[in-house]
């Protein structure tokens, strides 16, 4: 039994912290959310590929640098720490990631190495409306024709899904609409014919786009894995991006937690510091115990995916049901003890509440976590 | 003991009804009921039409412009009206529920001839000038000061979260007129026009990425002698006396109720593995318990008025009204976006994805401040503790 | 609308209140605990009966007060407060309110007096293993045999089961288990033969008892209203009971809040009164916050039941949900708020606590009534 | 980073497994996995059988009588036993997991080697005298004073809470030998041996009705100067080292998963409108919230585990186990009652009804004592904010 995370983990999150530090700032931000569609910069992104951040948890053969899961979240834990707002997730750990685990060899050849160097920006598209948060509820459909596939649908909130510059899009060539068996994963072009990419408006002012298909072109070669069988790939993918956001709500609880705890030891009210109110000083013991109890789950969340041990997909859930719930009500707690200052733009706290709200969502929240975990553990019989 | 109306105000409660069924369209309803507030052209317009009805100010004598209601048809109305979907006047919390029964109690009859008609017609718009950047919650600990120099007063200091300081006409505000004793002697009670030279107003961007509030900086600033409300460095109390007004009119119970209906409508229109939502067992143990405590916040209501109407004056004992209101609201903003599943994540309407939601994101962001404003709930729970249960300070 | 209590209450639950400081105290309480199967004393009933108390809500033609309910729950509240155990609900809001709501005149005539006067003790006996809380959940049958009905089967936690002289037994003529149609009730003597009271232990040291019914003859004249037609009239009495313990459980709260107040108030720790540290300022002003909501769920249901509103039965499912969950929670805190010396039965504060699982359990917990209000407000289509 | 056990560390495992199942009697079981204590003759009896295998004492060397488990196998050896139904020994907490590691760093060698071994094999039984009327979360405030007196300690005073005293044949406690300077300096730490003349000893009645601790008097009590753990007027920093061990040993983490299990167990059998309750959505909903805690209060523990492992000493930190953990198993608590419906008002066990139900409702009432016992929850939070959040005192 061994949860701890080692000096290289650590060595890789002082780097973070250093480029973090010199590369971005709150300010950044505010700078960033109005600046339709992309919220991030394919500048900083490049720096990112420099540091072979890209690459890290691809094979060496691809440029990677060959490192295992936790070092992806090591790292994602000082993105969400600092703010960072560039889209690791869903190019490193979803569409790049489908093609390292799923892919054919050509496809990793062709697209692995571009990620590291931060040519290609990747996403994944599966949710539908009316499909609430279930990968296998899939209504798009696509339809052989010749050598190639048409495809047509709609996906909703694909996770930076501007400026993408390739989707990886579920499409169903056989079953019912909800039937896991028939789903088939697709390699699409953002410049395809009959694709249009809708940029949406998160809370958090992050990238987000609605995708409508219109008979939409592919050919076999840009299919990943089997046709009919793309949906446990697609899911051990999901789990993979779920656990690494997890890693990045702890970094985002933690930096809640400091910038709390440095509010209430400034600010003096009633010739007292605020810290040293005791129903603040429980409300901040409050937080300490949620965002613990985050922390031991997601670690072995972590440990059972480096591991790949049978209980990572339960250890998943449970990770991303106590983080949903931890993230969003710590920074409840925070803006509260901010007072009417965590309640303007111009506080830093703002970003992790609103960040909170959207990560307690991406990838399911609590009750679809608790009914995952239910489905896994207590079957009905 | 009874729950009915009598037939006359069941007569009234209908006239009410139907008039706000007549007259609140969609396009408010929309922005309104999802919890966000209303585009500044609507609610100019929306509070004429008010107004000619008469019925801004329901507890106000008509004589002031008011509609001189009883305390249960003033109930009915307020019940009525939010559940309606009627947008809050932004003259509401402040002109309407404070300063006027302010003024009427304590300002001089120049000065209640003067500004009361003005602000029930919606001419003149108020601001509150009470914190400053070291008195939030220590309100008492305020420095900006007033002195007095001839027939003005000569202000000088910084107000913050003043809200619509940018919109207003004109602020009220608390100032130092004496540093030698205690703190909450020795605070004056100020109205100040906002055209005033020597005034800046810095608008401030809040989480909902409207501006609901300002800095408002004072240099200099000269104010008639006759401009200030009852007498001088007794301030404090007329404070008091507002932030009780302030605590019963920041009681959304017709708001708490009609946003639940809100939830329950999307609930019904989402689709969850096959059926509606509103089906699925887990939401509905969910909405039973929040439907539960809307059901008892209600009859709390109902209660106090039924001491108001039997002459009893509500006393600290309302100040659980406050904390518990918002608090209920906020779980009721929590469920609202819980509905809606991914949509949750966006920001404002998606009105375009056909998707039952209005502004239910904005809503929820803007629900957290209602425990903030007013009293945080921590200050009210205090109240409760050493007014209502009388324990020990030290 | 009006929800306030008049003169006349007040002046009733003064009169209670001089009684219980008189003739009750927590040390008879200590006592009674060791008196099985008992757990209240006939001398006490007896002194109640000449206060009128006992025929509180019945006409006078049959020697009762002929108030309305408000008047029970007013008396009720007194009742909580003190802890007075005498079984005033299951006598005269169960067994004799059935007879007074759906019994024939002869009936009325031959119990109402009696139990008016002290002399009867009655109860309802309905609950049974498998049913939970469903009153419509019933095994126990009875067979007709020439002029006469057969009843066997058990029934569990009969409220002041033993020493009741006549008991209620709900039992199935006719249907399914759990239909509603079917349910006769029947008046059988504590001493018939075939019948069986057991004593059962409860947390709050009072009076139940599971019964078993083994070929108990019952003539028809001991059918409360008409054959296979019982259920109605039954869950309206058992609402009405449900109300009065609601009323009880207000009483219980408001005595937990003083002790706890006055606790706080005079106990020092680290050189203060516990009172003045702000968590525990904050964990009071909780219990007052809980207790007000109940209250005023409590009284509107009272006042629907009185006027016979429609809402009467969502009312009651409302009181009793915020009761249940109110009064358990504020005794919790009050205990965690007293610390060891709560935790001993020297303190009074633990009969609260007791008093309020049991409560909380009766006539159906919060998920009971949840569950209940959602089918009457909220039916599935 | 790894999850798994190693073999041998699975070897270890299954033979704890092994010997746990074929030595834990149902009648054992029937008390323990409802929350309640051992019967005193079966604890006496299962005492011995434990000592005999050598695992009364599984963290303390062999030399003394314990288990020389390496810390793994010692976590192991505690999961297993707690799952399993085991019962929680009454020299656990106080004897073995507090007394015996204190005197280790702070005893003599005489007193070591005089009071370990006996303590291991259960002939000698411990109270703890900690709590006073004036000292309980308090407890610097201790006022029970120790005179020197030639070669003895006069004691006089009173000690409340003392956990077994009435079963207990010595005492450990805190003493104030000093009254000079500060509440925290002048405390000495002194073995009593509860047979001496002057002790009275009052067993006060819990609201389990059963009587765990007791009222202890000192009446001019001598107490042989030989047995002063460390030096006198230094008692405190050993009570804060004590009060450490306490809350490491106050973390049921193998009790809470196991408590939770028995619901699942009952909810199988009980029948709600047809089917097993552990089929109800609802229900499952609530399971579901409390397995999630659970698993991550347990992951918690490898963390902590993990950390000791590697050499690094837990601090502070630990202080949010004691109080989640006892909130958490209130919590399954409250859930194993909710399970019973109506027999949830039961005192003690109805197994006659043939109801799945063990000695539950005493487990819940016990429950309550966890977030009091060992520093109130309150006194863990302050712990928390002052010492590891470092919040500012004033």
């Amino acid at each position: 039994m061994d949860l701890e995370i080692t000096r290289e983990h650590l060595m890789l999150q002082d780097s973070a912290r250093d480029f973090i530090k010199k590369e971005h700032s709150f300010d950044r931000l505010r700078e960033l959310k109005k600046e339709p569609p992309l919220k991030y910069s394919r500048k900083v992104w490049k720096k990112m590929a420099k540091l072979d951040w890209l690459g890290l948890i691809y094979p060496e053969e691809y440029n990677g640098a060959q490192m295992d899961l936790s070092y992806a979240m090591a790292l994602l834990e000082e993105f969400g720490r600092g703010m960072l707002p560039e889209p690791w997730i869903s190019t490193v750990l979803l569409g790049g990631n489908l093609i390292l685990s799923g892919g054919s060899k050509e496809q990793k050849k062709n697209f692995l190495p571009k990620i590291a160097s931060g040519k290609l920006l990747m996403t994944l598209a599966y949710l539908e409306d009316g499909g609430r948060y279930d990968p296998n509820f899939c209504a798009a459909g696509a339809k052989k024709s010749g050598e190639n596939f048409s495809i047509s649908g709609k996906k909703i909130f694909v996770l930076d899904g501007s400026g993408a510059d390739k989707i990886v899009v579920s499409a169903r060539t056989s079953g019912a609409v909800d039937d896991r068996e028939g789903i088939t994963l697709f390699i699409i072009d953002k410049n395809a014919d009959g694709l249009k990419i809708r940029p949406v408006k998160t809370m958090d002012g992050r990238n987000a786009a609605s995708i409508d298909l219109n008979e939409v072109m592919v050919s076999e070669g840009d299919i990943i894995g089997e046709v009919d069988h793309g949906y446990n790939l697609m899911c051990d993918v999901i789990d993979q991006a779920t656990a690494g956001l997890c890693a990045e709500m702890i970094g985002g609880m933690k930096a809640t937690l400091n910038l709390t705890v440095r509010h209430l030891s400034d600010r003096i009210q009633f010739g007292k510091h605020l810290g040293s109110f005791q129903a603040l000083q429980h409300k901040s013991a409050d937080m300490l115990i949620n965002q613990e109890l985050a922390i031991s789950a997601v670690y072995y969340a972590m440990a059972s995916m480096v591991e790949k041990s049978d209980e990572r997909v339960s250890a998943v859930s449970i990770a991303k049901a106590k983080c949903s719930h931890a993230y969003i009500e710590n920074t409840k707690i925070a803006i509260q003890l901010f007072g009417a200052f965590g309640f303007t733009n111009e506080a830093d706290i703002g970003f992790f509440f609103k960040r909170a709200k959207v990560a307690e969502i991406l990838f399911g929240d609590c009750d679809y976590h608790y009914d995952r975990y239910l489905t896994l553990n207590r079957p009905l019989s | 003991m009874q729950i009915s109306y009598s037939k006359n105000e069941e007569k009234f409660r209908d006239k009410v009804r139907l008039w706000l069924k007549e007259n609140v369209s969609d396009e408010i309803k929309d922005q309104t009921l999802g919890g966000s507030s209303l585009d500044t052209e609507l609610m100019v317009k929306w509070h004429k039409k008010l107004y000619q009805k008469g019925w801004v100010a329901p507890e106000i004598d008509k004589k002031w412009g008011g509609s001189g209601f009883s305390q249960t048809e003033n109930f009915i109305f307020g019940y009525e009206y939010a559940r309606s979907g009627a947008p809050r006047l932004k003259t509401k919390l402040i002109a309407i529920g404070m300063l006027t029964p302010l003024l009427l109690q304590f300002g001089t009859k120049e000065q209640q001839e003067r500004f009361i008609p003005d602000m029930i017609s919606g001419e003149i718009q108020w601001a509150q000038g009470y914190s400053e950047p070291d008195a939030g919650s220590d309100l008492a600990n305020l420095s900006t000061e007033a002195v007095l120099d001839g027939d003005d007063f000569i202000v000088n200091g910084q107000k913050i979260w003043t809200s619509m300081a940018d919109y207003a006409h004109w602020m009220f505000m608390l100032v130092r007129t004496d540093t030698s004793g205690k703190k909450q002697q020795g605070i004056s009670f100020l109205l100040v026009d906002l055209k005033s030279p020597g005034i800046t107003i810095r608008p401030t961007e809040a989480l909902t990425d409207h501006e609901p509030f300002c800095e408002v900086f004072f240099d200099n600033v000269r104010v008639p002698k006759e401009n200030l409300v009852g007498k001088i460095n007794e301030g404090w109390n007329i404070a008091k006396v507002l932030l009780e007004h302030e605590r019963l009119n920041a009681f959304p119970v017709g708001e708490v109720i009609a946003a639940l209906e809100i939830v329950v409508k999307n609930a019904e229109k989402i689709n969850f593995r096959g059926k509606p939502l509103l089906e699925d067992p887990v939401f509905r143990r969910k909405l039973a318990v929040l439907d539960v405590d809307c059901k008892a916040f209600l009859y709390t209501f109902f209660r106090i008025l039924s001491k108001l109407q039997s002459g009893s004056a509500p006393g600290p004992e309302t100040s659980f009204l406050k904390a518990y209101g918002a608090e209920l609201y906020q779980r009721v903003m929590d469920l609202s976006i819980e509905v809606m599943g991914p949509y949750g994540q966006s920001w404002y309407n998606l009105k375009e994805y056909g998707n039952p939601v209005h502004q239910a994101t904005m809503g929820w962001v803007n629900a957290r401040s209602l425990t903030i404003w007013g009293g945080a709930s921590e200050i009210q729970r205090t109240i409760i503790a050493t007014q209502v249960l009388k324990l020990p300070r030290k």
